[in-house]
């Protein structure tokens, strides 16, 4: 059997280790393992490895790793190969773009053939969701062979061919350790535009489309949702003149209907947010707090009681990358306006956003931004949004950096379940985010085939099959 | 005529030089490239590393130096998008493009000759104005309106030919004749004008005194002297679809061009790509103008190559 | 005040085919060699040769549309060789031009009132609107147009009443040179008449000079007092009217004027033509020697060698051949 | 039967145009005879080049032919009667000359080309076989070196020697009648006497008949038997060139002549005929000269026919009478 | 005074009515520049206002629609129609700004070069040659990203990248009519400079420039639109029918209308002009305007014309 899979951009490189491409991963989600996986479901459980690590000591992670597994041009793979794709992707002459994911890695020295020590610049709790993200490769193959454009892994599929701009082909790898896949072939096809992603799936051409709008569910003949990986929110500048207010802030966040936005911008296709922007999936995630109500009333209340009834604030945000952000934006300022707020809403160039969002200048009283967690740990969210430090922070509350900074070396689970779970509070508290919803990811599908896809936005051949 | 090529080609080097030059003064002193080319979470070693890598972090005239040297080795860096030599990615998408253009403006060029002819020889007539407003509305039409509805009639509904991509022929159709549509139209009445105008000409009232028939006066006389502007203007369109003009085709149907390669580039600030482009792009128009030159000398034997 | 109102020494014009640059040779061609000639006031020197010849050029350099790359134009005793800027504009008042083509030479988006004002304004010869209507009205009964012609456009008029609206213009500055290149040439025989008498008419009553180009050797000859002709370039007779057509020297002119047909049957059928074979001389490279000497019956090695100089034959009569009064 | 070659009956031709109909032939009446030299003449815009153009089957779009027919040797080919097809009778027995030699020629076509094309048309000459007749043509016409100039192309040939080809190409296939659109007004006089010459020999020695239509007096003095005058769209006068130079009998034929410049004789003014033809979209019915005419008076607001007067034709009612003061030529 | 002018128009009117087609477009295109001029007054609904809850209702006659949308609602709610109305302003504003300034430009350097002659004309024109090399759309992308979109950002492109065809034209022209008569004439009588260029030069650039200009606006609505497609153009909160359909596009599946209305419009305005452009190419050249008349007259007359019968044919012979 054979498939189609249409995704939007065509992998730049099929070097595992370089970019942080959708293209890339698409494809090499399927050649390339790490020595981690996860389940459908998101739970961590042994890949290349042969168990979950151990945690030696505060800086020293001990993986046991899988025995008999060999890479696809016949190469075993062993503690050589884990150390080598370690080094390379941490060598600062590859300037690795996944470095955003292993940053913290100082190393990794084979203790015997089957076993790896992976060490730490610091205590850093999230090393396994970290190991989920890093492909092993095999060093022979990235010393002298083309990396680039033919993949080694030993994944449950091959690079059969890619002929670049029009499609690649991967097939099934009949001595994977895990049992041959059950699609023998899939043929991967570049459409950038969404309408022609859907009418390829329409006329018959693709099996699996990516990036469906929620509109269409209605329109293809067969679809499937997940709850994603990012979640949109409004990151609000507390040191602003008007949104400095506390007052303030409650108010913005209970004048929006985010059931009403579910229902008609996402016809239903994701979730509020549950008072917080962390992703639900994540480690960290505070399941006590509620989402915000909408209250318009109790809102115009709290701006009269803070005195700022038409204040001015700006909303910044960009358009065009994540899903109906414009929408989003948009329609946030609507309600805004709504409670009688003088709300100007800028729609930024990317890089002028980028600068809003990460530059030095002073913050935005709103600016948006949909945050993804593909570590599925809090600390993503912590770190970049909610300390003062952060790249994005519109905060400067000291005794929460103190929190997080303090919960991100902490190594015993519970207690940074704890930890997370009463920053979390705190910033609840005070209103220093506007989380709206977590979206969901959703694929088009032809109607011979079955798939539940996953929440990390992983497309793993091996868990389809084609009904026929 | 060496000589002629010569001069052109001296004269073209100067222009591709001056073109690139812009596009390195554009990006190097409007935006910031370091920003553009990282991942949103990059950090400010990062970035400042990077920048040091690439050569960004010098003073301007030194970069200048630098890009200079480069493009007379005809180095352009690597793409930091693909990581590999930006050259490799425009000739690996060049002949896409090309074979996009070929077939629209080909199919365009064979459609028109006949169909201006005919429209020329009753002006008003029947087949003139269908002719003529059909034309007209094929240049009314945006391209990517007639795309996505070729698609929905073609692909969708009749599933006559596949909606995307590239690989084989049958891909090629529906892009191809999308792209064909408004030179169609444009060479049509071009033809139709210049040959209306031609058969004004004394050398036609000639050619009927001496008892040829319209049709082959048509065929053997005018039709040779329509030749050299109709050159220039397919030249002229051939030019213009390869500076970019594509663009909205490949993205509709996915061809992977050259357009959508550039509005990657721009987009992801992809500064070497986007210099390796603008320079491989205008050496050809250059060259591609200097081959009209010479193709429309040979067809004219008055034109004087200068 | 000096007797020639204009004097030509040893003119010479070059057109820059194409401007030199980068690998390429600057090409020009030599259109008119070495030409001397004078008008006295109230002369008519009528100026022919075949086309190509350089008549119009001469007549350009004149009046200095064309910059001359040798010699002297010397006009009413002022050397003008390199006048520009504001004081040419001035001298432009002094001599004026009748083109050829009556059709294309006024401006077809103006009233014919204005056309004829329009070098009055320029040179702020006239106060305001009502004084330059009246001197155009006095130049329109000059050149014999109806007074309604001033508010109608160029064309709703024949060729003759455009060509007099023309004169009329050139008249309008009280020049005492005007250029007529080949005025009549574009108007037929009966109308042709009407604007030459006009011409005849206002030189005597103005006491203007002419330069009268012409390729019609019976216009020329009614009109003219002397008579040159050129060919290819260079000026190979220059001589009174009288003698020119009674006794021409060159081989050129005898040759010219036997090929012009007389409307005359008896005597057309029974003239002696010359007919000289070949062609006109490609100025890009001109022959050695005597321009003529390929087509000319009496060439002889010094032809082929030597320009033959424009000198003295007798009594006013100038011609450039080796081959003495032949 | 002895048909005359070529008699023009009555032709009626109009152009329309935004601002009205053009009336540009209004009656034109033609005989010529095998081996014959017409020549035609009149001032610009009297209709000359539309007779020309009518008899080889030229008029075109906004022209029509509007009433009377061309007789072939008897057999009508425009007008009532004519058929579709004229088979070999444009282009084979019946050619024509253009006035412009720079612009008549296909400019993208070598010579050889465009004169074989009439032979492989009309006389189903193979390729090589027309080329060679091609040379020989040229050479007929005086162009030396044919071989080599066939392969050339119009613009490597000056004025005069484009003008020979197109003598060369109208003389191909041995036509009885070449029609001449004033061949020499754009060549210099020397040059012109070279053509000129050139139509006297091809005519004596092919026994052609030429229609030659000029503004020079002087070539249809020396070149022609018969002249015909046009006027506004009629034909005013015709006879025999000696009778008409001698003693030209309408008006207009007399100021003509009398207008003419003479190389010879110096006259103290030119005759001018003041004013200008009748505009054609609304033509007088009477005669068209009158407006201009010294002798004319109310009589001659009535048509106007061609009448016989001495061994020509005239159409005025004063034929004969002097129009202008001074002596006749 | 005003009789003339009206019987002036009548006459044009006359003409063009002989043209249906012409005139059915010259009452488009005025049909739509009064629209674009009195938006605030005829538009039912502010352009931005979203109502998330009506998104995507389909136009009236459907059986979803309401009168309250006559044409539908957008993605967020907004009213097409209101959105149609404001686009046309936009549209047309960054079409007539931007023709007129490349228009300006190009005219300025045409009408240097071809004056001046020589070397400046040659330098000139090498300077339209590099502008021409240069990758347009790439140019217009190219600017776009580094200075960021919007509307000026648009004109100040779209100009850039249309200013050659201008100066090609207007240099050709003015060079040829340097050589004409009646300017060389008016240089000898000692005419000024800038008086032979205003006076005697100018006046015949504006039948060709302005046909230039009309046909060269449709250009510019195309491009306009082809860039928003591209997601470089017009930006939101700002509306333009190319920004329409541009966002419309992902929606072409289930709501039709976001595209379908917005793409008319730009076919009605561009199909008008060029309609009306044809017509005014062919009345500004007097030998095809004759010509034109004359067919039609034949026509008119049902027969064949008489030269057409006479055309001889000598295919079978
Ligand atoms: N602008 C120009 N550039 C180059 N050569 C020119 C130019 N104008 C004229 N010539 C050449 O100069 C020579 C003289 O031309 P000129 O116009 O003076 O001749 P003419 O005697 O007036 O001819 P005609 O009788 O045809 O008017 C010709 O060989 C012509 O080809
Ligand atoms: N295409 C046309 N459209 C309108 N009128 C025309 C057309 N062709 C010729 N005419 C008219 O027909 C009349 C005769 O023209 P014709 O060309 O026969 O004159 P001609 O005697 O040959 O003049 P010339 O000596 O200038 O060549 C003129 O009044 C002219 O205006
Ligand atoms: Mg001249
Ligand atoms: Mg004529
Ligand atoms: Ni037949």
């Amino acid at each position: 059997q054979s498939i189609a899979i249409a995704i939007g951009s065509e992998p730049s490189t099929l070097d595992p280790q370089l970019r942080d491409d959708g293209g890339e991963r698409m494809v090499n989600d399927n050649i390339y393992e790490a020595l981690l996986a996860r389940t459908p479901e998101g739970e961590l459980v042994p890949g290349l490895a042969a168990a979950l690590p151990e945690q030696l000591d505060a800086l020293t992670w001990q993986f046991k790793l899988r025995d008999g597994v060999t890479f696809h041009n016949g190469a075993p793979f062993n503690a050589a190969a884990v150390v080598a794709s370690v080094a390379r992707v941490i060598d600062p002459a590859n300037n690795s773009e996944q470095m955003a994911y292993f940053g913290t890695i100082a190393g990794a020295e084979a203790v015997d053939d089957l076993t790896v020590n992976i060490t730490t610049t610091g205590p850093d709790p999230i090393l396994p969701s970290r190991m989920y993200w890093m492909k092993m490769i095999e060093p022979g193959h990235a010393a002298t062979g083309d990396i680039a454009s033919e993949a080694v892994g030993t994944g449950p599929y091959k690079l059969q061919s890619w002929s670049r701009g029009t499609d690649l082909v991967l097939v099934a790898n009949a001595d994977y350790w895990g049992g041959a896949p059950e699609i023998d072939e899939a043929t991967y096809r570049f459409v950038a535009e969404p309408g022609t992603r859907l009418s390829g799936l329409m006329a018959g051409e693709f099996d699996v489309v990516t990036a469906l709008m929620p509109e269409f569910t209605s329109a293809v003949p067969k679809f499937a949702a997940v709850a994603g990986l990012e979640t949109s929110v409004f990151v609000v500048g507390t040191d602003n003149e008007v949104t400095g207010n506390p007052l303030v802030r409650e108010a913005l966040n209970l004048a929006i209907d985010r059931q009403a936005m579910v229902d008609s911008l996402f016809m239903g296709y994701a979730q509020i947010a549950k008072g917080s922007h962390i992703n639900p999936a994540a480690f960290g995630f505070n399941t006590a707090l509620d989402s915000y109500p909408y209250d318009p009333d109790r809102a115009r209340a709290l701006l009269a009681e803070a005195g700022m009834e038409g204040a001015p604030i700006t909303v910044v945000g960009e358009s065009g990358r994540w899903l109906k952000d414009r929408e989003q934006i948009e329609a946030v300022a609507a309600y805004w306006a709504e409670i009688g707020l003088n709300v100007t809403t800028d729609i930024q160039e990317f890089s002028v956003y980028l600068d809003s969002l990460m530059g030095s200048g002073p913050r935005p009283d709103a600016i948006f931004i949909a945050n993804s967690n593909e570590l599925l740990d809090a600390d993503r969210e912590m770190s970049f949004i909610y300390h003062m430090d952060g790249a994005a922070a519109s905060n400067s509350d000291a005794e929460m950096a103190a929190m997080i900074d303090a919960a991100r070396v902490e190594t015993d689970v519970e207690k940074r379940q704890a930890m997370y779970g009463e920053i979390q509070q705190h910033a609840h508290d005070l209103n220093y985010t506007v989380p709206l919803f977590n979206l969901q990811d959703i694929y088009g599908m032809s109607t011979r085939m079955e798939w539940q896809p996953r929440s990390d936005a992983k497309l793993i051949i091996a868990e389809m099959t084609v009904s026929e | 005529m060496l000589d002629f090529i010569l001069r052109r080609l001296l004269q073209g080097v100067l222009v591709v030089f001056g073109v690139t030059t812009a596009v390195f003064l554009a990006t190097r002193t409007f935006g910031d490239p370091v920003a553009l080319m990282l991942p949103l979470s990059a950090t400010a070693e990062q970035r400042a590393a990077f920048a040091a890598q690439l050569g960004l972090d010098q003073p301007l005239p030194t970069q200048f130096a630098r890009f200079c040297w480069d493009i007379l080795t005809l180095n352009f860096g690597d793409s930091t998008w693909q990581r590999r030599a930006a050259v490799d990615v425009v000739f690996e998408r060049l002949p896409f493009s090309l074979m996009l253009i070929s077939a629209g403006l080909g199919v365009a060029i064979i459609l028109s000759v006949p169909l201006g002819a005919i429209a020329a020889l009753r002006p008003g007539g029947v087949v003139d104005r269908l002719t003529t407003s059909v034309g007209l509305l094929g240049l009314a039409m945006p391209q990517f309106w007639v795309g996505l509805m070729a698609i929905m009639v073609f692909a969708v509904w009749l599933k006559w030919l596949p909606t995307s991509g590239a690989g084989s022929v049958w891909h090629l159709v529906l892009p191809a004749a999308t792209m064909a549509l408004a030179p169609l139209a444009r060479f049509t009445m071009m033809v139709r004008a210049n040959m209306i105008e031609e058969l004004n000409k004394p050398y036609v009232k000639t050619a009927r005194a001496k008892g040829l028939s319209l049709p082959r006066i048509l065929r053997i006389h005018t039709l040779r002297n329509i030749l050299v502007p109709f050159i220039s203007i397919a030249g002229w369109e051939f030019i213009t679809a390869l500076s970019g003009y594509t663009v909205v085709i490949e993205t509709v149907f996915a061809w992977p061009g050259l357009g959508n390669t550039a509005v990657q580039a721009i987009k992801r600030g992809d500064l070497f790509l986007m210099q390796a482009i603008v320079f491989i792009i205008a050496g050809l128009i250059v060259v591609i103008s200097i081959l009209l030159d010479i193709i429309a000398k040979s067809v004219d034997p008055r034109i004087e190559l200068n | 005040m000096s007797d020639t109102t204009l004097s030509v020494a040893g003119l010479s014009i070059d057109y820059q085919l194409s401007a030199g640059g980068f690998l390429r040779k600057k090409r020009s061609v030599n259109a008119v060699t070495d030409v001397s000639f004078d008008i006295a006031p109230g002369e008519t020197l009528g100026l022919v040769g075949e086309s190509g010849s350089g008549k119009t050029t001469v007549g350009r350099a004149i009046l200095r549309r064309l910059p001359s790359s040798d010699g002297r134009i010397i006009f009413e005793g002022r050397d003008i060789t390199h006048t520009s800027g504001e004081a040419l504009r001035k001298l432009r008042a002094r001599m004026q031009i009748v083109l050829q083509d009556p059709y294309t030479s006024l401006n077809p988006r103006m009233k014919i009132g204005d056309i004829v004002a329009e070098p009055l304004i320029v040179h702020g010869l006239v106060a305001g609107p009502d004084e330059a209507r009246s001197v155009v009205q006095d130049l329109m009964d000059k050149v014999g147009m109806p007074r309604d012609a001033v508010d109608r456009f160029a064309h709703s008029f024949s060729g003759g009443q455009r060509q007099r609206i023309g004169i009329a213009r050139a008249l309008a500055l009280k020049p005492s040179l005007i250029v007529a290149d080949e005025p009549v040439s574009a108007l037929d025989v009966s109308v042709r008449a009407q604007v030459v008498n006009l011409m005849q008419d206002l030189q005597r009553e103005l006491g203007i000079s002419f330069l009268f180009i012409a390729h019609d050797l019976a216009i020329v000859r009614h009109i003219s007092h002397r008579v040159a002709i050129m060919y290819a370039g260079r000026i190979v007779e220059i001589a009174p009217r009288a003698d020119i057509y009674s006794r021409p020297i060159h081989p050129y002119t005898k040759a010219l004027l036997s090929a012009v047909p007389v409307a005359n049957p008896a005597v057309q059928r029974t003239r002696r033509r010359i007919v000289h074979p070949g062609e006109s001389v490609d100025l890009a490279n001109p022959p050695s020697g005597c321009r003529f000497h390929p087509r000319c019956p009496l060439a002889s090695e010094k032809c082929r060698i030597q320009a033959p100089p424009l000198v003295r034959k007798d009594g006013d009569r100038f011609a450039a051949c080796w081959n003495d009064g032949l | 039967m002895s048909h005359p070659l070529l008699q023009v009956d009555n032709l009626e031709v109009a152009f329309d145009t935004r601002d009205g109909t053009v009336h540009a032939l209004r009656g034109v009446n033609l005989t010529l005879a095998r081996g014959e030299t017409l020549g035609i003449v009149g001032e610009s815009g009297s209709g000359k080049s539309v007779t020309a153009q009518a008899i080889m089957g030229l008029i075109d779009v906004p022209g029509r032919v509007t009433g009377g027919t061309i007789y072939w040797k008897g057999q009508p080919i425009i007008g009532a009667g004519a058929a579709r097809h004229q088979h070999g009778v444009w282009g084979k027995d019946m050619t024509m000359v253009f006035q412009n030699p720079m612009t008549s020629l296909n400019p993208l076509m070598t010579i050889g080309a465009q004169i074989g094309e009439v032979l492989q048309l009309h006389l189903g000459m193979t390729t090589e076989q027309a080329q060679a007749r091609a040379a020989e043509l040229l050479s007929a016409v005086g162009i030396s070196g044919a071989q080599r100039r066939l392969g050339q192309f119009p613009h490597e040939f000056s004025g005069g020697m484009r003008q020979r080809v197109m003598i060369a190409m109208s003389i191909a296939c041995n036509p009885d009648l070449v029609v001449a659109d004033e061949p020499t007004t754009a060549l210099d006089v020397t040059i012109q006497a070279q053509i000129l010459e050139l139509l006297a020999a091809l005519q004596d020695r092919m026994g052609l008949s030429i229609i030659l239509i000029t503004h020079d007096l002087g070539i249809v003095a020396g070149l022609c038997h018969k002249v015909a005058v046009m006027y506004a769209g009629q034909i005013i006068e015709a006879g025999l060139v000696d009778d008409i130079f001698g003693a030209p009998a309408h008006p207009y034929t007399q100021g003509l002549i009398r207008s003419t410049p003479q190389l010879d004789v110096d006259e103290d003014r030119l005759v001018s005929i003041e004013g200008t033809p009748p505009g054609l979209r609304n033509p007088p019915q009477g005669c068209a000269f009158l407006a201009r005419c010294p002798l004319g008076d109310d009589g001659c607001r009535a048509p106007q026919t061609l009448r016989p007067h001495g061994n020509g034709m005239v159409a005025c009612r004063k034929a004969g009478q002097p129009a202008w003061e001074g002596e006749q030529v | 005074m005003a009789a003339a002018l009206f019987t002036r128009f009548k006459a044009f009117w006359l003409e063009l009515w002989a043209d249906k087609m012409a005139a059915f477009g010259l009452i488009v295109i005025v049909l739509i520049l009064l629209t674009a001029l009195f938006a605030p007054l005829l538009a039912p609904y502010d352009a931005s206002a979203q109502a998330l809850t009506s998104r995507l209702t389909p136009p009236v006659w459907h059986e979803r629609g309401s009168w309250a949308h006559i044409l539908g609602t957008d993605n967020l709610g907004r009213d097409v129609l209101s959105r149609l109305i404001w686009g046309a302003r936009a549209t047309l504003m960054i079409g007539i700004l931007a023709s007129l300034i490349a228009a300006t430009l190009g005219t300025c350097i045409g009408l240097w070069a071809g004056y001046a002659g020589g070397r400046t004309d040659s330098v000139l024109m090498r300077l339209v040659d590099i502008q021409v090399s240069f990758p347009g759309i790439l140019l217009i992308l190219l600017i776009v990203g580094v200075i960021g979109p919007g509307v000026w950002t648009l004109v100040i492109v779209l100009s850039i990248t249309n200013w050659m065809v201008y100066a090609r034209l207007v240099r050709g022209i003015v060079s040829a009519t340097r050589q004409t008569p009646y300017v060389e004439a008016a240089e000898v009588i000692g005419c000024k400079p800038a008086r032979v260029i205003f006076k005697h030069i100018l006046p015949n650039l504006v039948s060709p420039l302005l046909t230039l200009l009309i046909l060269e606006f449709t250009n510019i609505v195309l491009a306009e639109a082809a860039v928003s497609f591209l997601g470089f153009g017009v930006q939101p909160p700002a509306t333009s029918w190319g920004l329409d359909v541009a966002s419309g596009r992902d929606y072409l599946f289930i709501a039709w209308w976001l595209v379908t209305f917005p793409g008319l419009a730009i076919v009605a305005t561009v199909l008008s002009i060029n309609l009306f452009a044809n017509w005014l190419r062919v009345t500004t050249n007097p030998e095809e305007r004759e010509k034109r008349f004359a067919r039609s007259l034949t026509a008119r007359r049902c027969k064949i014309a008489p030269s057409a019968t006479k055309t001889p044919t000598k295919d079978s012979a």
